[in-house]
């Protein structure tokens, strides 16, 4: 067990974790702690600009988008709280799911390795946004609007109804 | 044009003229009625005489030609047929009974143009052209007579019993064309048919029904005494009396005599046929209150009679069958116009209010003393011969049942005679009666010219057969000096005693009914076993038309709308079932609930990739 | 992507970002510009159409693949006549009718860019603008049904993303590259494809979810009944059939399924394509809900856009394109008049209209239309869009698949009937009564589209050989 | 193109597109769309009557638009096509005559013209088509017309049975489409001049007939055409009599009669079938008591025997059929306009409340009885021949069971036809006030109907030479 | 089994746990909470996926794209929380069932 291997492992507890809390808060804290170990993980990959990129958009804006929400509707939460059984079978489902996957799983991810197609690799992340990817900047320009007009719809300027 | 072609034409042809004529007209419709069926007797005349050249015509596409040809059977039909319908044109000139006077002629002349056309066609698809298409005037001819719902409903009894035997009839034709080949039936004749197998017994035996039907024999007469009632005397004189007889008989023996080689069984069925109408008949003829009624009953009795002839196969009863045809239509013909003149003049046709009225209408009643003796078999009318031919025939064949039978049906006939000529014209005249007065010539004069035929066949009776029977059944080699004349027979003498017999059992209904002549059948009427029966037949137990009517045609067709019922349930009820199941169903299903619709989606994703993912 | 196509994405995005702004205090401009702007990039289309060579029936100068292009029209038609209505349909104190427009062209450019890329990434970011757009657009009048329809919208068709992710990770890994020709090539070749294939069957699996295909269709009705009444039509019409059917099809040909080298997932889509053609069409039958009853209705038509494109050879896949082109046509239509039946009656339940028809005759007659085409009744185009589909499935010997398509257009038929029947066909009720009319700016875009849904089944010799020419560049 | 050609392509082109013209005439005014409609159906019936000359000088006359993968357009008149036409073209016309007077009382008047019209255009559409791909065109476009037309006076009742309609003819028309596709890939072409005597397979052949059966209303889909008999009186004239149900007719006649050689175990299928139809459909007939249901079923039954007659199998069953297919159109036609002039006056359509109403109705007494004598098969009717031609035919075939079956289809056909007429205009008036006969141009269409049946047993040398001419040219595999 | 086996195990796991949360959970919160979980894992896939292939500057130029689109989607998501919570007074999505049929 690698300590690269230890990330991932520590990013699916952080997951289970995020699931089973009982306070909104927690899940969503134990999330931006999920979003941190994956943000690790990309360094640890070698892929720092993904990895600044989920440490801050992820682990920071969404957290904190996420908390916004979570006190929203924290009273009402309280008031009503959630059946926790299904949570608390969380782990049990996993255990599950884990042992019976790891007998046909890991072989299967073994085939699709073995049928990989080794890259150039090298050149930029600049370059490799603006030349390769240059649609998709397109698209997350298109995104972006999209979630600022998303945003102005769904709580629009009211100003005839007061 | 061919001279063939007027019998048929010009009838018809004045027939539709006359419906352009106005109601109001006086006279003229019957004049221009007489006028047609006196041209068509001088042509049928004519061609009696001449037998003109058949006459050819395309028809029914190429294969089916229309052709006419005037051999001596038909020629002589239509002389018979010609002549009746002058004699009903003349008498009904001022017969008031008949309905409007235009609708009468109509169905009159129309009649007879089909019923010539009938006889004339050598083509057996014209021929069941002309014959089915009579059904049209059989029907409108009751219905127009009276106006009362019984003629309509009699019309409607007729037309049906007559189309389903036609349709049997046109199926019989369809097939004897198909294993004959050919539909001409000079040509069938040319080259006989015989009742080997199945199919050619099937067209015989619907052939026959469609014959013995048109001549109004047990089982399909029911629509006779019915009509008798509802409608007019002159419509039972010609249509009933004549030309169905006419018609009917004479395809029976074309086709037992020229299509179709018949076999012993299938003697044994038209003779036994014969004799039961002879005999189921006769028995509800004696014992009638009315004189139409009384009339038609023995309209069908005296079908047996013929079928008997020809039934028996051979030359002596065939020849005896056709000449009782001719006699029969003549002196049931002048029957019934004695029975329209009484009823004329003294307003009813109910026996036990007539009476007495010889003395007021002597012709007339010299006419029924005519026709009923000779309808009775007494010698030296015509009906005599033609009985003892019958007669003849019957007991070559060697079948004497059938002959006590025939023998019985004229014991019963003139018994019912003598019933109907005392009450009628003989004893007291009811107090109503004493201003009757004869009726007019123009009424006397066919009736007069019948009984005179009947007097004529019956000393003359080498004549008829000479001219017109010999020569129709040309092929059978008849040694012709045995059918006419008198020959000293043992016959003479049965039916001496079968007269005798009829004059004590009328003494005797007589002194039983208390002298009155209209109850002298009650007798036998009332008899034990028979009064049950009479019951019953008053009932119309035995009426085979009634019988299916009530019994066989609701549950059939309600059985079939059941059928119907179910096809519908299959292509509507059942099917939206399904749909409304599946629907339900899905409905149930999409409940709106989340976590269903999230489980479905998971669980559908892993089947999906477990399947087509190559996850193995 | 198709750099001549660029500037119907640009175009619409700059007009949705001037919208806000433009619009702040007067609400009308919105509806112009919007306006505006579709109807400047469909008289452009127009005029590339009418060039001489192309209404001879040559379409030998259409650029790319001819897909792109027939598409990228199809979508400025439709979100035209969406906005057009729109324009007279919004309330007038509808508080976010410029964002609503501003959404209406970001999602317009969105398709643009799906139906114009050659990259599966870029794809998936179109197909996520998209469906973020639509959960917006879902909301629009801020009913409960709305909120519900867009909620369960973006939760169902999630786990699409993820797994098209995963494809598209698998396939990066597989075949060094994201883009179509790379895949197409590498299918064209023998190499052996079972790693491909996989990532390609998630990804297949992603658009299936994404298209509402059964057993993923659960979101559908629940969004198009929900949604705000002209959205339905811009979400059924156009936008799932671009975001999820358009990607079936594109990637069903990359597969080339026709040859069988993707045997497991070809046979997987047809199943499912079946699946949903039963499904939706038994579960319409006893809808009380018009919109909801649609929404099923589409659910079975987009079944035989997926059954054909399963089946992948190229008469299937000019079935499948001819369909969902015919598709956006009638389910457009019915979707407004659906919307128009809303506005004059004031509810879309079935059971409480009747005999419409006396007093809303053109919405009822081009309801008809579309309902004809749909149920595949010649000669509209509908029937040749079908034949196509049963032809292809005949051919290629999967009788039993073509009966039984054949055969549920007898419950398409019944569903319609028994719509018409609650909604349209009867006696004058009092609920006719007091439904007039919509007003004509209204009935113009359903009036338009119904005469296309008629011309396209005259002139399917024309269309025929367009997209023949379609799968013939598309496939090889 | 010479002068059949154009005639060709407006009989056709005429009527449908006109059609769409109806609604445009009437924002002139009703007597602008009335007289339209009528010209439309006029000028159909002289053009495709005009197609005689050539068809009878033994030429044909053939059109055709391009259409890909073999569903051309082919517009092609033969003997047949012509006199299908011909026949449905003259019933419409006299239909839209009859429709002016008829129809005026109603609403919607627009539409239901439109949709005769276009009804009719379908038909000669179908009826001249050569493609078997674009006869199902046509064949649907019939069944729309037909939806709209049934559910014409808009009651619930109404419109269920319209749907009803159009659900079981166009289930029917699906299957015959699976048939159709069938011969597609079993010959490559669908072109039926191509096809001419060619082997059909069973299922094709099974598949094109479950279509047939449901559009000619025979068993087990015959009972959309009795329910379909809540439209008004002139639609079901229409649909039933001159033009739906001969649809199904005459593409047997078509497919099977003159272009596929078709199997003699499937010929004797549907034999058995149409005599169960003949069978099932009278009794039904003799158990109803709405008058209009009750003439249905009697075309249900009707039709059986042509079937019988095209199934037969031999030349003079084919002619008998052919006769049969314009002896019945005339004749139903006839019955079900006189129906719809005794329920527009008696204001009901339960004979039981009916009776005694030839005192007041002379005229559609008399018409009524002339056309009921013309299905009966009495002559000197036309329908004599025609019932006569069959018979002989089905006897050729040898089977007796059929025969015997279609025997007491004939029976029962009488017993029907007299009863109803005996309930309607003679027996015992049952409580109604003598109603009126009905205006000038509904008797008089009523009469000429009635008329033409006699003058066609007067003159049916001529319809049946041209049937032989027909069998003789056309006919396949017929002995 | 390799490295990579084992991440994509794992991977599969933390899958595994956001479709379970997003299965079990009433909360429209746990719900995008789940569905974070779900993507944060697919990214982990593409950023193993380019490793394993040397192709890592590719896989981070998709990944960046791809925290562009989920920043904006769970903000979406999150307004529709809102709404919803506004309109509902809950943000309970399995009490979401007026939509039926």
């Amino acid at each position: 067990m690698t300590y690269h291997n230890l990330l991932f492992v520590l990013a699916a507890v952080f997951a289970v974790w995020a699931v089973m809390a009982k306070k909104l808060l927690t899940s969503a804290i134990m999330l931006a702690s999920l979003s941190a170990a994956v943000s690790l993980i990309f360094f640890d990959f070698g892929a720092p600009w993904a990895g600044v990129f989920e440490l801050s958009v992820c682990a920071g804006l969404i957290t904190v988008l996420f908390i916004g929400a979570v006190s929203l509707i924290r009273a009402e939460e309280e008031k009503h709280p959630e059946n926790r059984t299904r949570f608390y079978a969380l782990p049990l489902a996993v255990a599950i799911f884990a042992i019976a996957a790891w007998f046909y799983l890991p072989a299967f991810f073994d085939e699709l390795a073995t049928g990989r197609q080794m890259a150039a690799g090298g050149g930029t992340i600049g370059l490799a946004l603006w030349d390769l990817r240059r649609p998709d900047m397109l698209g997350q320009v298109l995104m972006l609007a999209a979630g600022v007009f998303v945003i102005k719809s769904v709580f629009p300027r009211r100003t005839e109804n007061k | 044009m061919n001279i063939i072609l007027i019998p048929i034409l010009l009838p018809l042809l004045t027939g539709l003229a006359l419906l352009l004529i106005s109601e109001k007209t006086k006279y003229l419709k019957e004049l221009l009625g007489i006028g047609a069926a006196a041209v068509s007797l001088l042509a049928a005349v004519n061609i009696l005489l001449v037998h003109p050249a058949p006459l050819h015509h395309h028809w029914l596409g190429t294969a089916i030609s229309f052709t006419l040809i005037a051999d001596n059977l038909s020629a002589f039909l239509l002389l018979a047929v010609s002549l009746f319908s002058l004699a009903i044109s003349v008498y009904s000139f001022s017969m008031p009974n008949k309905g409007s006077a235009k609708w009468f002629y109509f169905n009159l002349l129309m009649t007879q143009g089909f019923a010539a056309g009938a006889a004339l066609s050598d083509n057996m698809v014209a021929m069941l052209f002309f014959w089915e298409g009579l059904l049209v005037f059989l029907y409108t001819f009751i219905a127009l007579s009276q106006n009362t719902h019984a003629a309509k409903r009699t019309a409607m009894k007729a037309f049906l019993i007559n189309a389903v035997t036609d349709l049997c009839l046109l199926a019989g034709v369809t097939i004897t064309g198909y294993i004959a080949g050919t539909m001409s039936m000079s040509d069938i004749s040319a080259n006989k048919l015989t009742l080997d197998y199945g199919w050619s017994l099937f067209a015989y035996v619907l052939l026959l029904i469609g014959a013995v039907s048109k001549a109004g024999a047990f089982p399909f007469h029911t629509w006779i005494p019915d009509a008798a009632t509802d409608s007019s005397a002159p419509f039972m004189a010609y249509v009933p009396a004549a030309i169905d007889k006419l018609l009917g008989i004479y395809f029976l023996a074309r086709a037992s005599v020229y299509l179709f080689t018949l076999n012993g069984t299938m003697q044994l069925v038209l003779m036994s046929l014969g004799a039961v109408t002879i005999l189921v008949a006769v028995m509800m003829a004696f014992v009638q209150k009315d004189y139409k009624r009384l009339l038609s009953y023995h309209a069908v009795s005296q079908t047996g009679y013929m079928i008997l002839g020809i039934g028996t196969l051979n030359p002596v009863g065939i020849a005896g069958g056709l000449f009782h045809m001719i006699n029969h239509a003549t002196y049931k013909s002048c029957l019934f116009m004695t029975a329209g003149s009484v009823e004329r003049q003294a307003g009813t046709g109910e026996l036990s209010k007539l009476g007495g009225l010889f003395r007021a209408m002597p012709v007339t009643g010299v006419c029924f003393l005519i026709a009923a003796a000779a309808i009775s078999g007494i010698a030296p009318l015509n009906g005599f011969f033609s009985k003892e031919l019958v007669y003849k025939g019957t007991l070559d064949t060697g079948y004497t049942v059938f002959f006590l039978a025939a023998e019985l049906g004229s014991f019963l006939t003139l018994a019912s005679f003598l019933k109907l000529g005392h009450s009628v014209f003989f004893g007291a005249r009811p107090e109503g009666m004493k201003e009757t007065k004869e009726a007019p010539f123009s009424m006397l004069l066919p009736m007069l010219t019948l009984a005179g035929i009947c007097v004529a066949f019956g000393f003359g009776a080498r004549f008829p057969i000479e001219w017109f029977i010999a020569p129709s059944l040309a092929g059978m080699n008849i040694e012709t000096g045995l059918l006419w004349g008198f020959h000293a027979d043992k016959l003479y003498f049965v039916s001496v005693i079968v007269i005798l017999a009829a004059v004590m059992n009328h003494l005797f209904g007589l002194s039983a009914g208390g002298g009155k002549p209209s109850k002298s059948s009650d007798h036998i009427h009332y008899a034990p076993v028979l009064k049950e029966t009479y019951a019953l037949a008053e009932r119309k137990v035995f009426d085979l038309y009634e019988q299916t009517m009530d019994r066989v045609v609701p549950p059939v067709s309600l059985a079939l709308f059941k059928v119907d019922r179910f096809f519908d349930w299959t292509i509507d009820a059942l099917p939206g079932g399904v749909a409304s199941f599946f629907g339900g169903a899905s409905r149930r299903f999409h409940n709106g609930s989340y976590p269903l619709y999230m489980a479905l989606t998971i669980a559908g994703a892993a089947v999906y990739i477990l399947l087509a993912g190559g996850l193995k | 992507m198709d750099k001549g196509l660029l500037a119907y994405l640009l175009i619409p995005l700059l007009s949705a970002v001037i919208i806000p702004f433009a619009a702040k205090n007067r609400p009308k401009l919105a509806d112009i510009l919007a306006n505006v702007t579709l109807l400047a990039g469909l008289a452009n289309l127009a005029w590339l159409a009418l060039r001489p060579s192309i209404i001879r029936g040559e379409f030998a100068d259409i650029p790319g693949d001819g897909l792109s292009l027939l598409l990228v029209a199809a979508i400025y038609l439709v979100a035209f006549c969406v906005t057009f209505f729109s324009a007279w349909f919004l309330d007038e104190h509808l508080p976010n009718r410029q964002a609503y427009y501003s959404l209406i062209l970001v999602s317009v450019a969105a398709m643009c860019g799906v139906v114009t890329t050659t990259d599966f990434f870029t794809l998936y970011v179109f197909i996520e603008v998209l469906a973020v757009t639509s959960f917006a657009l879902i909301t629009t009048d801020e009913s409960s049904g709305g909120i519900e329809g867009a909620l369960k919208y973006f939760f169902l068709t999630f786990p699409a993303s993820a797994l098209i992710i995963v494809g598209i990770a698998v396939m990066m890994m597989s075949l060094g590259g994201l883009s179509f020709e790379s895949l197409r090539i590498f299918m064209a070749a023998d190499a052996p494809a079972g790693t491909v294939t996989f990532a390609a069957a998630l990804m297949m699996l992603g658009f299936l979810i994404k298209a509402g295909v059964a057993p993923f269709h659960a979101w559908t009705p629940d969004a198009y009944q929900g949604a705000y009444a002209p959205v339905s039509a811009y979400l059924a019409g156009i936008v799932t059939k671009i975001s999820g059917v358009y990607a079936i099809i594109k990637l069903a040909t990359l597969l080339r399924f026709f040859d069988g080298r993707a045997q497991a997932v070809s046979e997987m889509v047809m199943f499912l394509g079946m699946f949903s053609i039963a499904l939706g069409a038994l579960a319409a039958l006893k809808q009380t809900n018009f919109k909801r009853m649609l929404a099923f209705s589409s659910i079975s038509q987009v079944g035989y856009i997926v059954l054909a494109a399963g089946l992948g050879t190229p008469l299937a896949i000019m079935g499948a394109v001819f369909h969902l082109l015919n598709h956006a046509t009638f389910k457009t239509v019915l979707f407004l008049n659906s919307a128009s039946v809303e506005k004059s009656a004031g509810t879309t339940d079935m059971d409480k209209l009747g005999g419409l028809e006396h007093s809303m005759p053109w919405t009822s007659w081009t309801s008809i239309v579309a309902l004809l085409s749909t149920a595949g009744v010649p000669p509209l185009s509908g029937f040749w869009s079908k034949l196509l589909i049963i032809l292809a499935l005949w051919e290629s010997g999967l009788k039993t698949y073509a009966v039984l398509a054949l055969l549920f257009s007898i419950v398409t038929l019944a569903y319609f009937m028994m719509m018409q029947k609650k909604v349209f066909f009867g006696k004058k009720t009092a609920a006719a009564e007091s439904s007039p009319e919509v007003s004509a700016p209204l009935l113009a875009p359903v009036v338009l589209m119904s005469a296309l849904i008629v011309a396209l089944g005259l002139l399917f010799p024309y269309f025929y050989t367009y997209v023949k020419m379609v799968a013939e560049r598309i496939i090889l | 193109m010479d002068l059949p050609v154009k005639m060709l392509i407006l009989a056709v082109a005429v009527p449908v597109l006109g059609a769409f013209l109806i609604p445009i005439a009437a924002r002139v005014s009703t007597t602008a769309r009335n007289a339209f409609a009528v010209l439309l159906g006029l000028f159909t019936f002289l053009a495709a009557a005009s197609l005689f000359s050539t068809v009878l000088g033994g030429q044909t006359a053939s059109w055709g638009l391009s259409f890909p993968r073999g569903f051309d357009l082919i517009l092609h008149a033969d003997l047949l096509s012509v006199f299908m036409a011909s026949v449905s073209a003259f019933v419409s016309m006299i239909i839209l005559i009859y429709s002016v007077d008829y129809i005026s009382h109603y609403e919607n008047q627009t539409e239901y013209y439109l949709m005769v019209v276009l009804f009719l255009g379908s038909m000669m559409g179908l009826v001249f088509s050569a493609n078997l791909m674009w006869m199902y065109v046509f064949w649907e476009m019939t069944g729309f017309a037909s939806w709209r037309l049934v559910g014409f006076f808009r009651s619930d009742r109404d419109v269920a049975k319209a749907n009803k309609t159009i659900l079981v003819t166009v289930f029917g028309a699906l299957c015959m489409l699976i048939g159709i596709i069938i011969v597609y890939f079993d010959y490559g072409t669908l072109d039926l001049r191509m096809l001419h005597g060619q082997a059909i397979s069973y299922a094709a052949a099974a598949f094109i007939l479950v279509g047939i059966l449901s559009k000619s209303a025979t068993l087990p889909f015959s009972t959309w055409l009795p329910d379909a008999g809540v439209a008004p009186s002139t639609v079901t004239s229409l649909l039933h009599a001159a033009v739906l149900v001969k649809i199904g007719v005459y593409a047997y006649a078509r497919i099977f009669g003159v272009t596929f050689a078709a199997p003699d175990a499937f010929s004797n299928a549907v034999l058995y079938i149409a005599g169960a139809s003949a069978l099932v459909s009278a009794g039904a007939a003799l158990i109803d008591t709405d008058i209009k249901r009750i003439i249905a079923y009697s075309t249900i039954s009707q039709l059986a025997f042509i079937f019988l007659g095209l199934a037969s199998g031999n030349k003079t069953a084919f002619i008998g059929a052919i006769l049969y297919i314009l002896m019945h159109s005339v004749a139903k036609g006839g019955l079900f306009l006189c129906a719809g002039i005794i329920e527009q006056n008696a204001h009901t359509k339960d004979i039981n409340k009916m009776g005694g109403l030839f005192s007041s109705m002379p005229v559609t007494g008399v018409a009524f009885a002339l056309c009921s004598l013309s299905v009966m098969g009495i002559p000197p009717f036309g329908g004599f021949f025609s019932k006569f031609l069959v018979f002989s035919g089905a006897a050729q075939n040898g089977n007796l069971t059929v025969l015997l079956m279609f025997l007491a289809g004939a029976v029962m056909t009488l017993l029907y036809l007299v009863r109803l007429f005996y309930k309607i205009f003679l027996g015992e008036p049952a409580g109604h006030n003598n109603p009126k006969e009905g205006s000038f141009t509904m008797v008089a269409s009523v009469m000429a109907l009635a008329l033409i049946g006699l003058a066609l047993g007067a003159l049916i040398y001529y319809p049946s030479a041209y049937a032989e001419l027909l069998t003789n040219s056309l006919g396949v595999n017929l002995q | 089994m390799s490295t990579f086996a084992m991440e994509w195990y794992l991977i599969a796991i933390i899958i595994f746990t956001g479709f379970y949360c997003m299965l079990a959970s009433r909360s429209i919160v746990r719900q995008l909470i789940g569905l974070e979980i779900v993507s944060k894992a697919a990214m982990l896939s593409v950023i193993s996926a380019g490793a394993l292939t040397d192709n890592l500057v590719y896989a981070q130029a998709l990944i960046i794209t791809m925290i562009v689109i989920e920043v904006v989607v769970v903000a979406a998501g999150l307004a529709l929380l809102v709404k919803n919570f506004r309109l509902h007074g809950s943000a309970d999505i399995w009490k979401l069932d007026s939509l039926k049929g």
